[in-house]
């Protein structure tokens, strides 16, 4: 008990004693911040489910995704078949609960690449400004002025489908948003005069940017990510939907959705469920992403 | 008269102000009991002592994750402490105003001076427009603003520091209060201005006899310009005295205060440094 | 909040109530004096009867551009006269004489003779779209087609034929195909369009409005959206009962389910399985299933070391639950069928020996053994994104995951995998086919003939030739039978080419394809056939 | 002449640099696209002849530069060419889908502002009350749900169901062809033609697209203004005005609102914009001729005419709203002046 107010008074000491003690402050009000925003917490909370589902999908799920029977097929949800069958007899439950991994796999892959692109970007443009700016953002411009679904079908037609094409697809067209507000966020910095300072000492261009312009785009970056992974989810889903996506007979959900929509009257678990599923996903990156940003950049609040 | 006058505009006992942030309760301000009657209480103090607070919270604008409770926030026959916001929507403008530091944050960008201004005539007294407008101007002049057809029309941004914070007097006087909350009203202003804009607002506080709460860091400032002087620190009031015996003051902190600045003609090379008791805290 | 919120759902409750009012119109039935049909009409892009390739755009022009001759509405293998009354062939068999009907009218009243059906013919053969082929597959040919087909007198067509060619395949290949319609020359002339010395006969001005003889007439098409039909008057039989013919594009199953079961619409013609077990239990409406002359197959690429082997092939043919598909997912869909030559065609094989597969993992295990190949292999399949394709798919995908064949699917839009089938660039190819006339011939000339195998040869029009598989034999079989003018001979001998084909050809057909109409109770009469979907006799 | 003359000028030229860029990288994808084009014309079961007729006419035998620079010059003299997934001209296809999905994206637009500002105004006056976190949460919500699923539940339950309003489609049959397209748009064609039942009917088909549509706008806008109105509600001046005397609601109208109407307009034109570029799932599911539906299935068909000239129309959407919300800016915010 004792302890564990001296800990708080350690973590809430106005006068931090090292730069690991300030950082570890900063980080726990962050979470304070966080715990105060119930709509934030609950995202984070599905998110975790969500990961642990795809973690331990084999154990929840009671048969395998792909299991075909044409004798049990569109069987509407029972004990047996919690989610109910689809066209080919596969288990719906299963399929969404192995689906979550490929949703996770494909978000996070946009994620990781998306993001280098957009800082990589956004940072130089706005740090080196003049002709690499114009440049840099005409062909931003380009890019965002695109509608996403178009441009990720375009380039999905063209790739061929499959995961990795519609990850690599959807990537181009994530990091435009991103781009711009490194870019911004670069353009307020570069004023400082730390980074005056630190120019003075004659550090190159690139270290100025890798070291002192990109950590401090980040939390930001983070906060846009994490909200634009909804969307990031549902072209996805769209993809899958128009048939581009993943495909069969991997459960994505967006694929499931656009199959079961053929039978949408006769069995409508087949199209509800998955959509259900994107629903909540999508849901709790927002909620999540919602509450990041309060805590990270409370500049945009 | 170094003691308060009979009738005394307002009476603050035991004044707290609180704020709550994720990480931990604030205290701004401690406590604070002081009087104002017809006459002009200049509050010192250095940033975060907690003496705009006090300002807010006589006018009840304290942001909404402040607290604040009082034994006692009596203006004339009105309980502020109980007021509601209906209540105070009479007393704001029309009895207590404010005057903000900074006139280029304090005024609407995107509306032109006269308007703003002429927002602060209170409705009820059913003023045509060309009335309203002849209002402002008489306003405008009264400040000393040589050509207020001109300035009228112009939008904040358009107009200099010393300006805009003419206007804003104009603004805050529009419904004659009679009590005036000045809060750092020169220190956003470049020094040349700085007299200038006291000297109007010296003049028509006298003329019509309003009390004046004027909130500053400025020890000197405070002591040639207020009647009485109360020194606030971390939330609490530490010392109050007339201005003219703010020399003999005895608290440590406002010694140290007087001592940390600096005299013309005189000897010693180098001020004295502050050094804070913790044993102030619950002065 | 809670006001906002309330006021919010009371807004969106108005607006419903609005729209209520708005749609008991269309609670009421369909207007009396109109057929009106859903359909996806995505494909239709010219009512050309030179010109249709697409399966909708001929349904609808064999009610508007009627054929010279047309098939037995009872039996396809059967021929009648249409605007053709009569006609004769000469001893040598290269001379076809027909004589037209005298009360051949335009829409306008005005009259068609032999000069116009001549006029028809040498524009589809000049124009050299897919439907020429119609013609210059019996040796008709740009260059030659003013002596080939001839109109010596108002109402006679002389036909100079090549080779003696059998009459009943001409009859049904070329006479009663969609593009024997007869426009107007006139008009055609009038407007036809001459660019860079190319003439296009009037293409573009009958893509949108045919001038021609028939029941109905083309009055409105908005592209992907409504092709309205109205009755010709002048029409020679007795006009259509019924006014106007509105065709709807409606794109989706359950919509198409929901507006016929409404009552908003009379026919639905794009309906998945599912939804056409709930219509044909609802009292109002019957399902009209017609068993296609087209199929269902997979297609191997024999250039492939592994694919090219027929024992591989033929474990394919084993991995097909056909008889669960064809109770479930293939119901309204498909018949299951393994021989290239549909059931209902001249020269097929009956049913029992045109499907002699059934799933058997072991013997498909067996034959890959045999072929050298154990432990199976992996291979990409692609296939179209649409209706049941990706499902079928899916079922042969596990059934050959369990002998050890690891099948990557890709699924894609169709113009996508035409391109691909049309390139030779698959592996495994899932796609449809569709026989142009109820002849073994129709089939065979394309899936088991394969005049050159080059790659450069380019015949995609021959899926033996983007198989890049060839026999020889074969080709020769064929076109002896072809030219066979014994009909018993002749079936005689499409019968040995399919069971050949079943067992070394480079396709393993799933299902040959079954056409699902849903109609109201209310339409009488409305006629359906493999190659005839007539809207003339449907009334109300 | 004002000052802001010449930084127009400078956008103009950037504008064309970007157009120019977003054709060519339009063209280009459509050129890796394994989309024949010709297929569509000639059926897939032609023969060899045929095609390499069609393939020429089509010009598709030229160098992919040349067929760039020809299809640019066409673009200059408005000159969209045909489509050959439909057969008709570009020009004539848009004339059609464009007012469908104008239509569509405006009604949209209506429900997402009428219900997006004052969800955000009244969450972000009340911060941190339930109704802030009500409206954040049914914000979000509209962020979140995949249109094309919440259009096919609501045809089932609003359809299908409960037969409240009009199926898939425009219009139900017995009212297509009853008015002369004027506008292209149903809605006021119906009226200028003064047939209030095909107005209704138009209605009823609309209606539920367009909520699901408006919905998701309603979700940016809610919480662009709600964000927007916290930063101006922070500000010094609206402390000042408070101590004039005007009540909280006078203060959020007169200058809170006032001074985020500009970033306002911004973002709703932006949302505009991406109704404008056609939904296309939604259109799918609600069979709605539309823009969307037409680029995509264009697209799919591998027909560059039709495609590029969607893309011209959508990045010229794109420009014209950034000039105009810039305009509006110069024009509403007097510090730019």
């Amino acid at each position: 008990m004792s302890d564990a107010t001296s800990l708080r008074a350690w973590l809430t000491a106005e006068v931090t004693t090292s730069p690991r003690h300030a950082s570890v402050q900063r980080f726990y009000y962050g979470w304070l911040r966080l715990r105060a925003n119930p709509l934030a917490l609950v995202g984070l909370l599905i998110l975790l489910a969500l990961v642990m589902v795809a973690i331990l999908a084999p154990v929840i799920a009671p048969v395998g995704p792909n299991d075909q029977s044409l004798t049990r097929r569109l069987l509407p949800p029972s004990e047996l078949h919690w989610f109910g069958t689809d066209e080919l007899g596969r288990d719906v439950f299963a399929r969404v609960v192995y689906g979550s991994r490929i949703t996770l796999y494909i978000s996070f892959l946009v994620a990781i690449i998306a993001a280098p692109i957009g800082l990589a970007v956004g940072t130089t443009a706005g740090y080196f400004g003049g002709w690499t700016d114009t440049v840099l953002m005409r062909i931003n411009d380009i890019f965002l002025s695109f509608p996403g679904l178009i441009l990720a079908l375009g380039f999905v037609a063209a790739l061929g489908p499959g995961i990795e094409n519609a990850v690599i697809a959807i990537a181009l067209t994530a990091w435009p948003p991103i781009a711009r507000l490194a870019r911004a966020e670069t353009l307020t910095i570069r004023a400082s005069d730390y980074i005056a300072a630190v120019r003075i000492q004659g550090a190159s261009s690139s270290r100025i940017i890798l070291r002192h312009i990109v950590p401090m785009c980040v939390p930001s970056v983070v906060v846009r990510i994490t909200l634009n992974m909804a969307g990031i989810i549902l072209t996805a889903a769209g993809l899958g939907f128009l048939g581009l996506g993943a495909q069969p007979p991997l459960p994505e959900w967006g694929a499931m959705l656009s199959t079961g929509r053929q039978n949408m009257l006769g069995a409508w678990w087949l199209a509800a469920i998955p959509g259900l599923a994107i629903l909540l996903t999508s849901l709790a990156f927002n909620l999540f992403g919602d509450g990041l940003r309060d805590v990270l950049d409370p500049r945009s609040e | 008269m170094n003691q308060p006058p009979e009738t005394p505009l307002l009476q603050v006992e035991d004044l707290h102000v609180r704020f709550r942030t994720p990480q931990r309760m604030v205290h701004a301000v401690r406590g604070v009991s002081f009087q104002v009657g017809r006459e002009k209480v200049g509050i010192v103090g250095e940033s975060g002592s907690g003496k705009s607070q006090t300002g807010r919270a006589i006018m009840k604008l304290t942001p909404p994750n402040g607290i604040v409770e009082a034994r006692r926030l009596q203006f004339q026959e009105l309980d502020l402490a109980r007021a509601s916001e209906r209540d105070m929507l009479k007393v704001r403008g029309r009895r207590i105003s404010m005057i903000m530091q900074d006139p280029k944050h304090a005024l609407d960008p995107v509306m032109r001076v006269g308007a703003q201004i002429a927002e602060a005539i209170p409705d009820d007294l059913r003023l045509s427009k060309a009335e309203r407008r002849d209002k402002v101007m008489a306003m405008l002049e009264a400040v000393h603003i040589r050509n207020p057809a001109r300035v009228h029309d112009l939008y904040p941004h358009e107009v200099s520091g010393g300006m805009g914070q003419r206007v804003m007097i104009a603004m805050m006087l529009m419904a004659d209060p009679d009590l005036l909350i000045a809060d750092e009203p020169t220190s956003a202003l470049d020094v040349t201005v700085r007299q200038q804009v006291l000297t109007i607002l010296d003049d028509l506080v006298t003329r019509r006899g309003l009390g004046l709460i004027f909130i500053s860091h400025d020890l000197n400032l405070v002591a040639t310009f207020c009647d009485r002087v109360l020194i606030m620190y971390a939330g609490h009031i530490v010392e109050e005295c007339v201005a003219s015996e703010l020399a003999q003051a005895k608290h440590p902190y406002t010694q140290g205060l007087l001592a940390s600045l600096p005299r013309i003609g005189s000897r010693n090379a180098k001020l004295a440094v502050l050094n804070r008791d913790p044993a102030w805290l619950n002065g | 909040m809670s006001t906002t919120v309330r006021a919010a759902i009371a807004a969106t409750l108005l607006m419903a109530a609005g729209a209520t009012q708005a749609v008991s119109p269309a609670q009421a039935a369909t207007p009396r004096d109109a057929l009106v049909m859903a359909w996806n009409l995505d494909a239709l892009i010219t009512f050309d009867p030179a010109q249709i390739a697409e399966v909708n755009g001929n349904d609808i022009i064999r009610n508007v551009c009627e054929p010279l001759v047309n098939y037995d509405l009872t039996d396809v293998s059967k021929i009648l006269p249409n605007h053709a009354e009569s006609w004769s062939v000469s001893d040598d068999g290269l001379t076809i004489t027909m004589k037209l009907r005298d009360d051949l009218k335009f829409p306008s009243g005005k009259k068609a003779t032999a000069y116009d059906a001549e006029w028809s013919l040498h524009r589809v053969v000049h124009l050299g779209f897919g439907n020429s082929a119609n013609f210059t597959q019996w040796g008709f040919h740009k260059d030659k087609v003013a002596e080939q087909i001839k109109a010596t007198d108002e109402h006679t067509l002389v036909f100079k034929l090549s080779k003696p060619y059998p009459v009943g395949l001409l009859l049904s290949a070329m006479f009663a195909s969609g593009s024997t319609g007869i426009l107007d020359k006139e008009l055609g002339e009038k407007n036809a369009r001459v660019n860079d010395g190319k003439n296009d006969y009037g293409n573009a001005f009958f893509k949108t409005a045919p001038v021609c003889v028939g029941a109905y007439r083309v009055t409105r098409w908005n592209t992907n959206e409504v092709v309205i039909l109205e009755r010709n008057d002048n029409y020679w039989r007795e006009p259509a009962k019924l006014k106007r013919v509105i065709i709807r594009h409606v794109p989706e199953s359950g919509a198409q389910r929901l507006l016929l079961e409404k009552g908003d619409i009379d026919v639905a013609r794009l309906l998945n399985t599912d939804d056409l077990r709930a219509l044909d239990r609802n009292p109002a409406i019957h399902v009209e299933t017609t068993v296609m002359h087209g199929f269902a197959y997979l297609a191997f690429n024999a250039e492939d070391p592994i694919l090219g082997n027929p024992k591989v092939r033929e474990a394919f043919r084993y991995l097909v639950d056909y008889q669960g598909l064809g109770k479930t997912v293939l119901e309204y869909q498909g018949n299951p069928r393994a021989s290239l030559v549909p059931e209902g065609a001249f020269g097929a094989l009956n049913a029992e020996e045109g499907q002699p597969f059934k799933l058997d993992l072991d013997k498909a295990k067996a034959l890959l053994a045999e072929a050298g190949y154990p432990d199976g292999f992996t291979k990409k399949y692609i296939v179209s994104a649409n209706n049941i394709a990706p499902v079928v798919a899916q079922h042969v995908q596990a059934n050959a995951a369990k002998v050890g064949i690891k099948l990557e699917l890709e699924q894609m839009a169709d113009a996508n995998l035409f391109t691909r089938a049309r390139s030779r660039d698959f592996e495994v190819l899932q796609i449809g086919w569709g026989a142009g006339y109820p002849d073994a011939d129709s089939m065979i000339s394309r899936h088991a003939v394969n005049p050159d195998n080059r790659l450069e040869a380019k015949l995609a029009q021959y899926p033996s030739w983007r198989s890049s598989w060839q026999d020889v034999k074969i080709n020769e079989k064929a076109e002896t039978a072809r030219m066979e003018r014994d009909p018993a001979k002749r079936i005689e001998m499409y019968h040995d080419i399919q069971r050949y084909m079943m067992k070394n050809g480079p396709m393993a057909y799933m299902y040959q394809t079954v056409r699902p109409i849903a109609v109201r109770k209310e339409v009488k009469d409305f006629a359906i056939t493999p190659f005839n979907v007539v809207y003339r006799t449907a009334g109300k | 002449m004002p000052r802001w003359v010449p930084a127009l000028g400078k956008q103009v030229a950037s504008v064309a640099v970007t157009l120019l860029g977003l054709l060519a990288l339009t063209f280009f994808m459509g050129r890796m696209l394994p989309i024949d084009p010709v297929i569509a014309i000639i059926g897939e079961q032609a023969e060899k002849e045929t095609y390499d007729m069609v393939y020429a006419q089509l010009g598709l035998d030229k160098p992919l530069y040349v067929q760039f620079g020809l299809f640019i010059r066409d673009m200059m003299t408005l000159e969209f060419g045909d489509a050959l997934f439909t057969g008709n001209k570009v020009a004539d296809d848009l004339a059609r889908v464009f007012p469908a999905t104008i239509e569509l994206a405006t009604v949209s637009i209506i429900i997402g502002i009428g219900l997006g500002v004052p969800f955000g105004m009244l969450a972000a006056v009340y911060r941190g009350s339930l109704l802030d976190h009500v409206a954040r949460f049914i914000g979000l919500l509209g962020y979140s749900s995949p249109n094309f699923w919440l259009g096919l539940m609501g045809l089932i339950l609003f359809y299908a169901t409960l037969g409240w309003v009009g199926g898939p489609g425009r219009l139900d049959v017995m009212f297509i062809d009853m008015v002369e397209p004027v506008t292209g748009m149903l809605l006021i064609d119906s009226l200028l033609a003064g047939e209030p039942e095909v107005f209704w009917d138009a209605f009823s088909h609309i209606v539920l697209p367009a909520s699901i549509l408006g919905y998701s706008s309603m979700a940016y806008i809610s919480r662009m203004t709600r964000s927007f109105m916290l930063e101006q509600l922070g500000q010094e001046y609206i402390v000042a005005a408070r101590v004039k005397g005007l009540s909280r609601w006078q203060v959020v109208w007169r200058h809170a609102f006032r001074n985020i109407l500009v970033q306002l307009i911004t973002v709703i034109a932006l949302a505009y914009a991406f109704l404008l570029e056609g939904a296309v799932l939604t259109e799918t599911v609600f069979a709605w001729p539309g823009f969307g539906r037409y680029l995509t299935s264009g697209l799919l068909a591998g027909d560059m005419n039709a495609v590029l000239a969607c893309v011209l129309i959508i990045g010229i959407i794109f420009v014209g709203l950034n000039l105009l919300s810039d305009l509006l800016y110069r024009a509403l915010d007097p510090r730019t002046r």
